[in-house]
């Protein structure tokens, strides 16, 4: 297990950032990737728990989470100074080889999608982005939009707040369609509750595109060992942790 | 100091093997674990055809355990023999290969070819897998049936032979007396326990198969029971397992008669589980002076 | 909203029930939690004559887990009757004798004597106690003597008539379709399994009776799934227990079929564990605007 | 539960010190008595930890402990500022109505001796007081002792340390009784180690004293509804924690 160190942490209800330091961790990590974290020093709970990674820079690196259950309860009772054992980067990352790309996040979806968005903005690739939340709890979220100069950024909310486009993530994509065309060889990456991703798996405006989406499943170990994290694919089972959690969407079925 | 241990006529470098099911097939663990330091690594489950497993969700999480739901998921032996075999040739760490079947004959069928390939060392026969409707599980539940199984891959198996047990009807002890005269070569206690997890804000049973192996910390007191029983009435050596997460674990289950210890569920929370496993044991005897594993074995009566 | 449940004729006003060897003979709880506010309590195991049960230590604590060794230690029904029954007449709650007996005419004896208790609600017959040498372990090892016993206790039981079954070799529904016929009340489901722990210190088995019974969190998944198949099998109104801690545990014995659920080990670390369990019931029903508990019993299939 | 404040804490080695605000306790504890502490938040490890009452005062009381194993190791990660889930006071404490005592502490034995001097002292009864610890890693444990004026005090070691009787606390006590006679009537307190009370309980010099010693046992609950904490007596099994801890010696068998 690896070390890292919370050098920072912010708390907005039941959602959690903890900034950490972890050179090993944060020089390899990709945008996609995630942690497996252990949550507790006794035998209760005893796995770890998967996170996405946030961002990654120099030695640090961060996690943002919703409490949720046990493990993330006890997960959010860390404080500064105190030490993570952990084990990543794990899984594949999002295709970085696009002219253009169009990130589609739903929730806490945004975490890897901050992340790729951040990257894709360095290398110089035009970005645009749709982000979703079912209720106004999730707005802070809002937070980790990434501002990129160029492209396209829309926020929407299942939920009526004044001044934000008013449905799901895929009515914000056709309202978007109107006015803009998704140019042939973007890159469509996706991350959300999974009826968000089977709903966008259908949708005609995607149909000729490359998109990616990035899977969760509930995991043993995170690293390819257990079996555990099946998802239904094309042909047979995928593996989230090993295979994934970022997936061609041609070959995800639900 | 001495760890060698011996399960018939293979010797183990140190007692510590990696349980079925918990390691994938090698390569998995590999970037995480030298398999080498390992006593001995035992590969998934194999069948005689690929086998797609249950669906998700197939892992939960209970105080200090896990219940899973794989089914047993697999390749199929072939493409473990074409994929994996080459890789671990790369290593000399002792290889057990887990294998089950429907019926006899594929038991018997996977027997056949696993036995031919010698980077195995060791095959380790699953006749109790709650998962798989029709699955092993027919096999343990009387003496009859289990010693039908057993006596016919025995003929077939050349390699050493291991039965791995979970809980059952029948009495441990009767099991062991009837494996001893099979001619076994060793046994793995325990598999998991049929358990079942229901998810409350479904209000339904979590596992779409029902019931689910429990295993993790939350067995370790059962598992030392089996190990405890099974060595009192035989001496085929045991491979004991169930919950072992520390040093400390394993030499209870060396105390009570075990010849090794399997790590499963310990390896997916730390991939390094077993090595701390080892050194656990290695400083543990040191501290105390003892010059060989073998010095503590059944030692608690 | 209505929590009220029914073991056959006895009426609970809610369904959670203190276990037999985790709440005394009743005083012994009372300065900590006012026993009118269960659905039932029930009384530690009571013998013909007073026990004196089994040598320290009589305690290990695993992961999640307990194991004891009392040795079902108890004054005898007839100083229960003389110091405890006096205490309880004070009180309006269920109560429920739990017994035991090392042979038929034991069982039958502690049976008749309270019987005629007028303060006895019901009477919950151990069948499965792993802890005492000839005890009632030889009752659940087969239908057979099962039977046998059950029918006599029948015809001397006029209260409630609860059978207490543990893990045992038969088939859960084969046993429930025999005390269907039999004609038993209800069941709790389950005892302790049977675990052994122990202590590397002095390299001996913990326990002086070697093997002790495992309870708590640990064993809720072995639990459930037992009530699951229970319930499955048979209308005998069932009480789910084993390593209920929470509301959300109890909900889910509830939901696979028990009609009340029993809070044992919960107790010793928590004395008011009951009442926190059953505040866990009342909220997360009028979260969901469910009316009755019996809405819930039984859904999750 | 009750909840305490940890309002103090002090470490030496492998020995803690808690102090606690709750009332409730503080106020009604005596000695001899004891709590029955929570040591995690989550299912594991799932038991309380017995440990006797050092002082009461006022709003504040105070526990003395050993890191000995999992539960003991939980509990001394707590800081000033947390709270402690507990039970207490549990119990029956040693007798006050003696004209003089002597005070027989083994270890940390002087945990509830250490309250049950001060106690006497407060009250103006004379005590005498032995303190015996094995080696010199329990050194620490001599600031326990109560400083009474009239009464005598020694502190012996079963290893060499200059200026301290060497020996056991038996070796101890037939040494104070070459220059002191014990009166009759005076109360004998013993808290300690099993073998240092299996010793005491044979040994002429107490034959004819009313002697209390305070036992230990594997707790379940603490408050008598398991039954686990049995401890053998003159007739059949004695219950530590609802009859106890604290026995006549007369009472106690081995
Ligand atoms: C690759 C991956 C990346 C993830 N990244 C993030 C992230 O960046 N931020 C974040 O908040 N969450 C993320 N999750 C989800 C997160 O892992 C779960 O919320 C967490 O494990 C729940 O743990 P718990 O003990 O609090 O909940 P539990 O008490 O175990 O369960 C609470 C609820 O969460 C569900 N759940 C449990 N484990 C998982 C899981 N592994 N995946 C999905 N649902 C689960 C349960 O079914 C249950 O409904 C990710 C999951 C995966 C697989
Ligand atoms: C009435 C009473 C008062 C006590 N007062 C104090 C005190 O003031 N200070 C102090 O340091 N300790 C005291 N103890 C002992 C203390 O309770 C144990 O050291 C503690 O429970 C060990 O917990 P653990 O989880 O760290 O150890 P574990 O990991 O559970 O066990 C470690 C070792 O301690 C032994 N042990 C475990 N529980 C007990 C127990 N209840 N009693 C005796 N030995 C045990 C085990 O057998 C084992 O050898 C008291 C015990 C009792 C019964
Ligand atoms: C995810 C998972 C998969 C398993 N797969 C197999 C298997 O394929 N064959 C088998 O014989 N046992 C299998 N087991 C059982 C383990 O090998 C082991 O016997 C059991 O889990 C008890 O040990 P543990 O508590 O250390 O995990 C599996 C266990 C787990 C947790
Ligand atoms: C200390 C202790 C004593 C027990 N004594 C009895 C008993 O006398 N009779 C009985 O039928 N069950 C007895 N049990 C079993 C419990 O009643 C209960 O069935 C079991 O512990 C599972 O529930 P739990 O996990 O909530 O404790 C005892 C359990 C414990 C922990
Ligand atoms: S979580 Fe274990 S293989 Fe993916
Ligand atoms: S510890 Fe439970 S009765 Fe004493």
């Amino acid at each position: 297990m690896k070390k890292a160190l919370v050098t920072g942490k912010r708390r907005d209800g039941n959602l959690v950032e903890f900034v950490c330091k972890c050179p090993e961790i944060a020089k390899s990590a990709v945008p996609g990737q995630f942690v497996m974290i252990s949550v507790s020093t006794t035998l209760d709970p005893f796995l770890n728990r998967p996170l996405g990674i946030l961002w990654a820079e120099g030695d640090y690196f961060s996690v943002l989470f919703e409490i949720v259950g046990r493990g993330t309860s006890l997960l959010a009772q860390l404080e500064k100074g105190d030490t993570l054992s952990l084990l990543g980067p794990l899984g594949n990352g999002y295709s970085l080889d696009v002219p253009r790309a169009l990130l589609l996040a739903g929730g806490r979806g945004i975490v890897t999608l901050h992340f790729l968005a951040r990257t894709l903005k360095e290398i110089g690739i035009s970005i645009s982005m749709l982000f979703g939340i079912q209720n106004r709890s999730e707005i802070v979220l809002s937070r980790y939009m990434v501002n990129c100069a160029k492209g396209v950024q829309r926020f929407c909310c299942e939920e009526e707040i004044s001044g934000v486009f008013q449905g799901t993530i895929v009515d914000a994509l056709e309202d978007y369609a109107t006015v803009q065309t998704i140019p042939e060889g973007t890159g469509v990456f996706a991350c959300g509750p999974e009826g968000m991703l089977r709903a966008l798996a259908r949708h005609p405006l995607l149909e000729n595109h490359r998109v990616e989406v990035s899977l969760e499943a509930v995991m043993g170990c995170g690293f390819g060992v257990c079996l555990s994290c099946a998802h239904k694919g094309r042909d047979g089972y995928l593996h989230v942790c090993s295979e994934g959690p970022v997936f061609p969407l041609s070959e995800v079925a639900w | 100091m001495n760890v060698k241990t011996r399960l018939g006529a293979l010797e183990l470098a140190n007692p510590v093997v990696l349980t079925s099911g918990t390691a994938g097939y090698g390569k998995e663990i590999s970037p995480y674990l030298d398999i080498n330091r390992v006593g001995a690594i035992t590969i998934k489950g194999l069948s005689l055809f690929p086998c797609s497993g249950n669906p998700p969700p197939r892992i939960y999480e209970s105080a200090s355990g896990v219940l899973n739901s794989i089914g047993l998921e697999n390749k199929g032996v072939e493409r473990f023999i074409q994929e994996d075999i080459p890789f671990l040739e790369t290593f000399s760490t002792r290889v057990i290969t887990n294998i089950w079947g429907t019926d006899e004959q594929s038991y018997l069928d996977v027997a056949r070819v696993l036995t031919l390939v010698e980077r195995v060392d060791g095959i380790e026969v699953n006749v109790s897998c709650p998962n798989v409707e029709k699955g092993g599980a027919s096999f343990s539940c009387d003496l009859a049936s289990l010693g039908s199984l057993i006596g016919k891959l025995r003929d077939v198996i050349s390699k050493t032979f291991i039965v791995k047990l979970g809980p059952m009807k029948e009495n441990i002890g009767d099991v062991m007396v009837l494996l001893e005269h099979l001619d076994v070569d060793a046994v793995s206690i325990t598999n998991t326990f049929p358990a079942l997890a229901v998810d409350v804000s479904t209000q339904q049973v979590y596992f779409s198969r029902k019931t689910a192996g429990l295993s993790g910390p939350a067995i370790k007191p059962l598992a030392l029971r089996m190990v405890y029983e099974a060595t009192q009435a035989s001496d085929i050596p045991c491979i004991g397992m169930g919950g072992i997460a520390s040093g400390t674990d394993a030499l209870e289950f060396l105390l009570v008669g075990a010849r090794a210890v399997g790590v499963g569920t310990a390896t997916l929370s730390n991939p390094v589980a077993s090595m701390e496993i080892l050194e656990g044991i290695h400083s543990w005897l040191s501290e105390r002076g003892i010059e060989s594993v073998e010095d503590i074995i059944g030692k608690a009566r």
